[in-house]
């Protein structure tokens, strides 16, 4: 059971710190802030929430888990309100994403 | 009064969580102290702009969370697809204003907020009935166009 | 292996540094003095001074990003060139630097039971704060009792400090709104 | 092992992070880097717990995880506010 345990933690944090290495990468990949965005989220999300839950599994049933439950959940509550003040803030100020096909962005 | 109801239980919740200390007398005093004096904040917050909770939702969200999640892990999976191997997977930045159906400010704020949390795409800005919507590729933004995302938050929010 | 991570840490601290003195740009200049601060309280969190990152995470992230920019919006948010030479700057920090080096030679090593700060008052307060004062977290009880007036004035000396930053940012803001009130 | 395999993992997206901070190039790509930089941090923070086993300071990544929210929102209303927020670079 603990061995599971282990194993499951070595698979979430393996997949968490692979999701935020290509959030990572891919904000140095992407041509545009607006898709840069789009990376950055991979980080905030998925990768956090792997991470979140490997670490989780170690703690089991106490007040830390239910922390690291309260950091999950209020990473997904703010991180989303983030990047949509940061695009919206962008686009205010005239930053013009790349779009492939111009379509009607007005 | 749902207001008040819900904060005088996350609250004091939130507050044993950060201390972890549940029988130390003189703790639990400061404790009480500082949630009447948040939830005072917040009740004047709250008296400028209503936000008009639904009991009702509160037990419909867990469900639309666990759909949300699943939402979540698609959506992550092809955005690492587009970073890893851009030639297969080419990015196709794109921007659309798209129909949204909710009523109220906190339907309309869920909808945006599920928008952005799955990577690939962003609400950009929400007006009365529409949000700018940008996405990483053509297709994240076809998913979101056929309104399925909508439909859900828009039954979460309960028709009135 | 921590050893590694606290190699790491004092790299990036490096280059953000590095950055700062580099860029024109005043507002991205705060925003690395933003990230000096996070990775500051990653170190002192690798130093096991927990409060202190709490501390440095507040006031370094959080208030004095806020108060920068604050500045910034009064100041402009261009840096002036560079007039004279940067020997004479340089060879103060250079020689500040040393000092300090210099000074820390004949420290005791980190975490030894043995310097002085662990045989002085710190038993004390390690085995009676919790029956002397009954809050559990010890330096809590060490700033708000032990020593309570020492405590005192800090925060007066900081709410004065407060005071006056706001006097400074707010007076200038109104008498930019006085003139042309309807923009903005 | 893990956790320290996962230290380095999470420092290394620090560092792209630190490194879109640099190049910039407009304001925003910066307050994107700080933003991912600072939620990078709390997690450092919380494998940092497990791996030296005192998960206690889970604290600090929780209040890391509320400054660095409310950092960038103050931010990114100053420069809504600043000349129509158009700011060279």
């Amino acid at each position: 059971m603990a061995l599971l345990l282990d194993l499951l933690t070595t698979l979430l944090l393996a997949a968490g710190v692979f999701l935020g290495i290509s959030g990572g990468v891919g904000v140095h990949r992407f041509p545009d802030f607006y898709s840069r965005v789009h990376a950055a989220g991979v980080t905030d999300t998925l990768s956090a929430g792997c991470i979140l839950l490997g670490l989780m599994l170690q703690a089991g049933l106490t007040l830390i888990s239910m922390k690291l439950l309260f950091i999950l959940l209020f990473l997904w509550y703010t991180s989303p309100v983030a990047s949509h003040a940061l695009t919206r803030a962008a686009e205010h100020s005239g930053l013009k994403p790349v779009l492939s096909e111009p379509r009607d962005a007005s | 009064m749902a207001y008040l109801i819900l904060s005088s239980l996350t609250l004091p919740a939130f507050w044993l969580l950060l201390s972890g200390f549940w029988d130390h007398g003189l703790l639990l005093a400061f404790g009480a102290l500082s949630v009447v004096i948040a939830a005072g904040f917040g009740l004047r917050m709250e008296r400028l702009e209503p936000t008009c909770y639904r009991p009702a939702m509160l037990l419909r969200i867990p469900a639309y969370w666990v759909w949300l999640t699943g939402e979540i892990v698609k959506a992550n999976i092809d955005v690492v697809k587009r970073i890893w191997w851009p030639q297969e997977h080419p990015i196709s930045p794109t921007m659309q204003r798209l129909h949204c159906t909710q009523q109220t400010l906190l339907g309309k704020t869920i909808y945006a907020n599920s928008i952005t949390l799955t990577p690939g795409t962003v609400a950009i800005e929400v007006s009365d009935n529409e949000i700018l919507v940008h996405a990483l590729s053509g297709a994240a933004l076809q998913d979101l166009a056929t309104g399925d995302m909508d439909r859900r938050v828009t039954r979460l929010e309960g028709a009135r | 292996m921590t050893h590694l991570i606290d190699i790491v840490l004092l790299t990036f601290l490096v280059a953000t540094a590095i950055a700062i003195v580099r860029l024109n740009s005043l507002f991205a200049v705060v925003m690395l003095f933003g990230i000096y601060s996070l990775i500051t309280a990653g170190v002192f969190i690798a130093l096991d001074a927990v409060d202190v990152a709490f501390t440095e995470a507040a006031v370094g992230a959080g208030i004095s990003t806020v108060l920068m920019l604050g500045t910034l919006a009064l100041v402009g948010h261009r840096q002036a060139p560079q007039q004279h030479s940067r020997a004479l700057p340089l060879t103060v920090v250079v020689i500040t630097g040393v000092v300090l080096l210099w000074g820390t030679a004949d420290m005791p090593r980190f975490g030894d039971p043995e310097a002085p700060v662990h045989q002085h008052v710190a038993p004390r307060y390690i085995q009676d704060s919790p029956a002397e004062v009954g809050v559990p977290n010890m330096v809590t009880s060490v700033l708000a009792s032990y020593r309570g007036f020492d405590t005192l004035g800090e925060t007066a000396v900081v709410f004065t400090a407060g005071v006056a930053v706001l006097v400074l940012l707010g007076r200038r803001r109104r008498q930019h709104r006085d003139p042309g009130s309807s923009g903005d | 092992m893990i956790f320290a395999a996962a230290a380095l993992g999470i420092l290394v997206v620090m560092g792209l992070a630190l490194a879109r901070a640099f190049l910039g190039p407009s304001v925003y790509d910066r307050i994107l880097a700080v933003n991912m930089f600072g939620t990078k941090t709390v997690l450092l923070i919380a494998v940092y717990g497990f791996l030296t086993e005192r998960p206690d300071f889970l604290d600090i990544a929780i209040t890391y995880a509320l400054i660095n929210f409310i950092g960038i929102i103050a931010v990114l209303k100053f420069v809504e506010r600043l000349d129509n927020g158009t700011l060279p670079d």
